[in-house]
């Protein structure tokens, strides 16, 4: 298991007091977890991940998601079971329009 | 744009399909749910991280309160996906936290969304014993006056330990692709061989352990379509005229009668299809195709 | 007229086979043989150096057959050239490994794939080629016509006549090949009839039948349960149908296996209606009957399908849609792979597929190191026929974007719809195919490579679709290949600048720029969740295999 | 030691046990006056017949002789592993069994377990680990899984399992682990009529209704997490 922490800056985004949990740790899928983190103008993420040595894709996966969107003053928490950067984008929108009061 | 629905007729979302949290807020009247240790307070199984596996924020299960057609209600949902939605020390003191609970808060019902494997190898010891608390805490609980309702109908089913918790609940609601039993098909087939459960065979694996056959048979008191409001509808209606005895020796005596009956009559067979014949049914090859609807109209007819 | 007539005589064939033919004969074998003497009928008629064709492709196999010419005496059969589609069974790999056989020509090898590169790494297997069906089947008419061929149909009456039911699939070419070059014709059937439900081969064409005691096997290789379908693939499903079936208009197409294809199959009557497309897509298919077209067929989408060969537990179903199937006075399903194969080769204006490898020219290849996969059909399919003359609508505006307005020919599509990544994180897009590392260690003439660069024409991932019609340059090429390769290395290795020209271009379209709301891709737009759900739909007519069930 | 030196020794002032069937019954004296006897032997797989007759039994019991003390005899390998067995729904007799325990219990019976051979899953679930307290002797052997089918379906590798199981209790077999976690009151170092007497007299006095487990656990350092949890979800 690799255990990574990144930050990025990011456009802040509307604090919301709901946390938002979207995916399942299962095999090929993930967790992720949104809450409100502590800097305006930066994003949080701590990942747990069985699949060893993916640090540059994650890196590169969560600034693309980063640069696109206003997760600015957000902690972001992800548990992962080997998704792919599809899988990791797709469950980072919804968990993330979620967040942002789309609630289901 | 505005989809047409789709031509077979499986009506709303899929329970199967559905994870535990997908199932709690569409089984409870919308926005009601309110979880106990939601993810964002939580921390995951040390047991796993030991063993290098990721966990889940909720170890694989979500409990809360909130209210079905208005009625309050405790619920308790497994997640099928993690780990086989099986119990762990976490995941099992969760759910008897929960039962605790609902004896204090008195909710008309707790509602048990079962989808587990059993023990969690993982952590087998403490999911044993927890499973084991788990029983006593049901038990428990309906002798407060509060029914528990188990729901099968996940992917993983309700095996070994989780099995035996479901049979102590007040009812079982199970579709169709739920199964119920306690030792699983490739459990069986390992330690006794492919003769005696070939676990790939799946049509059997279902003619053996799956809702209609335990529906015939009386496992279960309703057999639901596999859609999250036929759950809902059903379970709203159960509780409606549901009654939560006290544990009574007349009761437990008649079901002795009924499984003592039950092994003789139907002793020596291996498939449901000689049961469902030795039932009455007149053409048991059509049993697993037959719509949930024809199927209760069938069983109505059935002198059980 | 020449002075002299030439000294050799002109039937040593037909002689050749009447002698083997009175040796069985006296050996007290008849047309009809007992199963328990059909080794000593395979010494009898196979002679040492013989081409000999055991039927099987990815679907039937005359595997009754097949164990018992690999329990024959190798003292007695050796040196036999084996010539067929597929070499699937564990048997067909045991008559290299007793010496019976040496030589191979084949097309596919699947499951077998790693023991035969074992057997050819230690040099106790001679391959001639690795051909795709239809350069396999063309040989048995040229170079590779077979002494002998052990086939399979389901029934045989007493006169030999045999019908194979709705798997005809190699059958009738096999025979044909043989029976016409004075060749030995052997058949296993399931059963012996009084009276054939129709005869799919002429008795006279076939010289033995044996009653085999297990029916033979089929594999339900065209079967994806739907459950198992993700978000990801409903989403490159939609970017297909709306970015290259509406575009193109495309009527007449051949699907791959795969759950990507699935996807599309299952989105024809939710998404593709909702787009308004019935009646303008899909219409015509070649392509063996998958389940998971039936919702698409219940809803009227489709007109026509031609297949290969059948598909287990779809028999009944079929049957009943004589209108869109190709079936017998009988009722059922008569496929045929060759003439299907030939259908998605000229017939079609678009094949759609995946793949395990992409390289930046677009070559793409499912060769796994220590495994000698083959091809199949795919590359029959996957490939633009430059001999095909007549135009469609979708055929034209294919080659215009390749060549401009004055193109002198058409283009047919050839789709291929991957995930950026594998299970296991595994990249689909890579500087070089496992291919070439393959092709060294095995010393092949080529390397194995499925579907060539030049015959692609679209690369849908979920990052988009890159269209290679509308690349001027080779450089252009590898950047629309880059740019929707998302986080693989290749992907992370773009020019960002050239790549956005490409968007802008719409040689590269994303998920926005084709106007596809990514949240509609959930599992509630397939038009069946399960295989209960498509059992459902087929009005009960399709009967699953067992491990397909969940109920 | 098989089980009538075993039982001899633990009731030396008498008992009337029978085996049929690898199923137990009988009545023993004590200091408290009589106990029921109840249990299975030769490692039984609890099948519906085994969890049928046990369940009969404790009927009878609480029928018959209010509040008396049940001793459960604990020996089983797990549940019956046949198809037939769970065509008939087998948990729901195992759930059976647990149910009638549980009247016992409610109707003023104490319950001890006592595991004699083995105690493992199912088969433990039902009807030992039902008890108010159970006890092992030193030799038991308590399970879920051993370590080496254990690593093959988890597919962490053995060794790995073995070492994390010198400190860990969570899932590795052993009766230690398992008091460690709070399920078994106490180890036997052998079987003795004194210790028996005393754990029948503490339960007796103390009558037990409520499930201390997750407390024991607590306090042994064996279980950290879970009374937490509990506490917390009745706090939340």
């Amino acid at each position: 298991m690799d255990q990574l922490t990144f930050q990025f800056p990011a456009q802040p985004c509307k604090p919301s007091a709901k946390a938002s949990l979207c995916g399942v740790v299962s095999s090929g899928n993930l967790e992720v977890l949104i809450t409100q983190g502590g800097q305006p103008n930066g994003c949080e993420v701590s990942i747990h991940t069985s699949a060893r040595g993916f640090a540059p894709i994650w890196q590169a996966v969560l600034a693309d998601f980063a640069a696109q969107h206003a997760l600015g003053g957000t902690a972001i928490t992800i548990n992962d079971m080997g998704a792919t950067p599809a899988v990791v984008t797709l469950r980072l929108g919804q968990a993330f329009r979620d967040y942002c009061g789309g609630a289901q | 744009m505005n989809l047409p629905q789709p031509s077979p007729p499986s009506r709303g979302p899929s329970f199967y399909e559905a994870t535990a949290r997908q199932r709690v807020n569409r089984l409870l009247d919308a926005q009601s749910f309110a979880e106990f240790l939601p993810p964002q307070s939580a921390h995951s199984s040390p047991h796993l991280a030991l063993l290098d596996l990721p966990g889940a924020l909720d170890d694989g299960v979500v409990i809360g309160s909130g209210t079905l057609g208005g009625k309050p209600v405790q619920i308790i949902a497994q997640e099928g996906q993690f780990l086989g939605g099986a119990v762990g020390e976490m995941h099992g003191a969760k759910i008897v936290g929960l039962l605790q609970r609902a004896i204090r808060d008195k909710p008309l019902a707790v509602l048990f969304l079962v989808d587990s494997g059993g023990v969690r190898l993982h952590e087998a010891n403490a999911g044993l014993i927890a499973l084991s608390e788990i029983m006593r805490a049901v038990l428990d609980t309906r002798a407060a006056g509060i029914p528990v309702f188990a729901l099968i109908g996940g992917m993983c089913g309700a095996f070994g330990g989780m099995g035996i918790v479901s049979r102590l609940c007040s009812a079982i609601l199970m579709s169709e692709q739920g199964r119920l039993a306690l030792s699983g098909p490739e459990v069986i087939e390992t330690v006794a061989g492919v003769e005696e459960f070939d676990s790939r065979d799946r049509a059997l694996v279902w003619r053996v352990t799956g809702g209609k056959h335990r529906y015939l048979m009386g496992d279960c008191v309703a057999l639901v379509e596999d859609d999250v409001e036929d759950f809902r509808q059903t379970i709203i209606t159960l509780l409606a005229q549901w009654q939560e005895n006290p544990p009574e020796p007349h009761a437990l005596r008649a079901e002795q009668e009924r499984l003592t009956q039950r092994c003789q009559q139907f002793s020596g067979m291996r498939d449901g299809l000689e049961v469902w014949a030795a039932l009455g049914v007149p053409n048991p090859q059509q049993i697993p195709l037959l719509e949930r609807d024809a199927l209760v109209t069938l069983r109505q007819g059935l002198s059980l | 007229m020449p002075t002299s007539l030439p000294s050799s005589t002109w039937d040593t064939r037909r002689q050749r086979r009447q002698a083997r033919l009175q040796r069985a004969t006296q050996a007290g074998i008849g047309r009809h043989v007992p199963a328990e003497r059909i080794k000593t009928l395979l010494e009898t008629v196979i002679a040492p150096g013989d081409r000999v064709c055991l039927e099987g492709n990815n679907q039937k196999q005359a595997d009754f057959l097949a164990q018992a010419l690999s329990e024959c005496d190798p003292q007695q059969l050796h040196h036999l050239h084996l010539v067929q589609s597929v070499l699937a069974l564990p048997s067909h790999v045991d008559l290299f490994e007793r010496g019976i056989a040496s030589r191979l020509d084949f097309s596919f090898s699947g499951p077998q794939g790693g023991r035969l590169a074992r057997l050819v790494q230690d040099r106790r297997i001679e391959i001639g080629a690795i051909h795709t069906y239809l350069e396999l089947f063309g040989r048995y008419f040229v170079d590779l016509t077979p002494d002998v061929c052990l086939i399979t149909a389901q029934s045989a009456d007493a006169a030999g006549n045999l019908y194979t039911g709705p798997n005809t699939e190699d059958t009738p070419l096999i025979v044909e090949a043989t029976a016409f070059k004075s060749g030995i014709v052997i058949a296993q059937v399931n059963e012996r009839l009084e009276h054939l439900p129709r005869v799919d081969v002429p008795g006279d064409w076939v010289d033995y039948v044996v009653v085999a005691p297990r029916p033979n096997h089929i594999e339900p290789l065209f079967t994806r349960d739907p459950a198992q379908i993700t978000e990801i693939q409903i989403l490159m499903a939609m970017m297909t149908i709306k970015g290259i079936y509406a575009e193109y208009g495309i009527t007449r197409l051949n699907h791959g296996i795969g759950f990507d294809t699935a996807a599309i199959e299952l989105l024809l009557p939710t998404y593709a209606t909702a787009l308004g497309l019935k009646g303008k897509i899909c219409t015509h298919w070649a392509l063996n009957p998958h389940p998971t077209l039936i919702p698409a067929i219940e809803s009227g989408f489709v007109q026509s399908v031609h297949s290969f060969g059948s598909e287990v537990g779809m028999d009944a179903y079929i049957a009943a849609r004589s209108d869109v199937f190709f079936t017998g006075a009988d009722g059922s399903m008569r496929s045929n792979r060759a003439f299907s194969q030939t259908a998605g080769l000229y017939a079609c204006d678009l094949f759609i597929g995946s793949t395990l490898q992409i390289d930046l020219a677009g070559n793409s290849s499912t060769a796994t190191l220590g495994r000698i996969t083959g091809f199949g059909g795919a590359p029959n399919m996957g490939s633009d026929p430059h001999g095909r003359r007549h135009a469609s609508p979708a055929w034209l505006k294919a080659g215009r974007e390749a060549a401009g307005p004055q193109a002198i020919r058409g283009r047919k599509l050839v789709v291929q719809c991957v995930e950026t990544f594998r299970e296991h994180m595994t990249p689909v897009f890579v500087e070089q195919l496992d291919a070439w590392k393959m092709q060294e260690s095995l010393g092949m003439a080529l390397p194995p490579i499925m579907i060539y660069g030049d015959d692609v024409t679209h690369v849908v991932t979920e990052e988009g679709i890159a269209n290679l019609l509308l690349c001027r340059t080779p450089e252009e090429r590898e950047q629309a290949i880059r740019g929707v390769a998302g986080f693989t290395p290749v992907g992370l290795a773009r020019d960002q600048a050239q790549v956005d020209q490409l968007r802008a271009r719409g040689v590269i379209r994303r998920v926005d720029d084709l106007g596809i709301d990514p949240r509609l891709a959930t599992r509630d737009l397939l038009a069946a969740r399960s295989v209960k759900d498509l059992v459902r739909c087929s009005g009960g007519l399709y009967t699953p295999p067992s491990r397909f069930r969940n109920w | 030691m098989t089980l009538f030196p075993l039982l001899d020794t633990l009731f030396p002032a008498g008992h009337d046990a029978s085996v049929t069937r690898q199923v137990i019954a009988g009545t023993a004296h004590t200091a408290i006056g009589p106990v029921a006897l109840l249990g299975t032997v030769d490692a039984a797989a609890i099948s519906h017949d085994i969890a049928l007759r046990l369940a009969s039994q404790v009927l009878d019991l609480v029928d018959q002789h209010p509040g008396r003390p049940l001793i459960f005899l604990v020996d089983t390998q797990g549940q019956a592993l046949a198809r037939a067995q769970e065509l008939l729904c087998l948990n729901g007799s195992l759930a059976h069994l647990a149910r009638c325990v549980d009247l016992a219990r409610r109707r003023g019976h104490v319950t001890l377990g006592l595991i004699t051979g083995e105690a493992v899953s199912g088969g433990f679930l039902s009807f030992g680990l039902m008890a108010d307290r159970v006890y092992a002797l030193q030799s038991a052997q308590v399970r879920v899984m051993d370590l080496k089918a254990m690593a093959r379906v988890t597919k962490i590798p053995h060794e790995r399992l073995v070492a994390l199981a010198a400190s860990s209790p969570t899932f590795a077999p052993g009766a230690e682990n398992y008091h460690r976690m709070g399920a078994i009151e106490a180890l036997w170092d052998t079987p003795s009529s004194e210790l028996l007497e005393q754990a029948l007299a503490q339960l007796r006095a103390s009558q037990p209704g409520g499930d201390n487990r997750l407390q024991q656990g607590r306090l042994r350092g064996g279980r950290q997490e879970a009374a937490a949890i509990v506490a917390a979800v009745l706090a939340a």
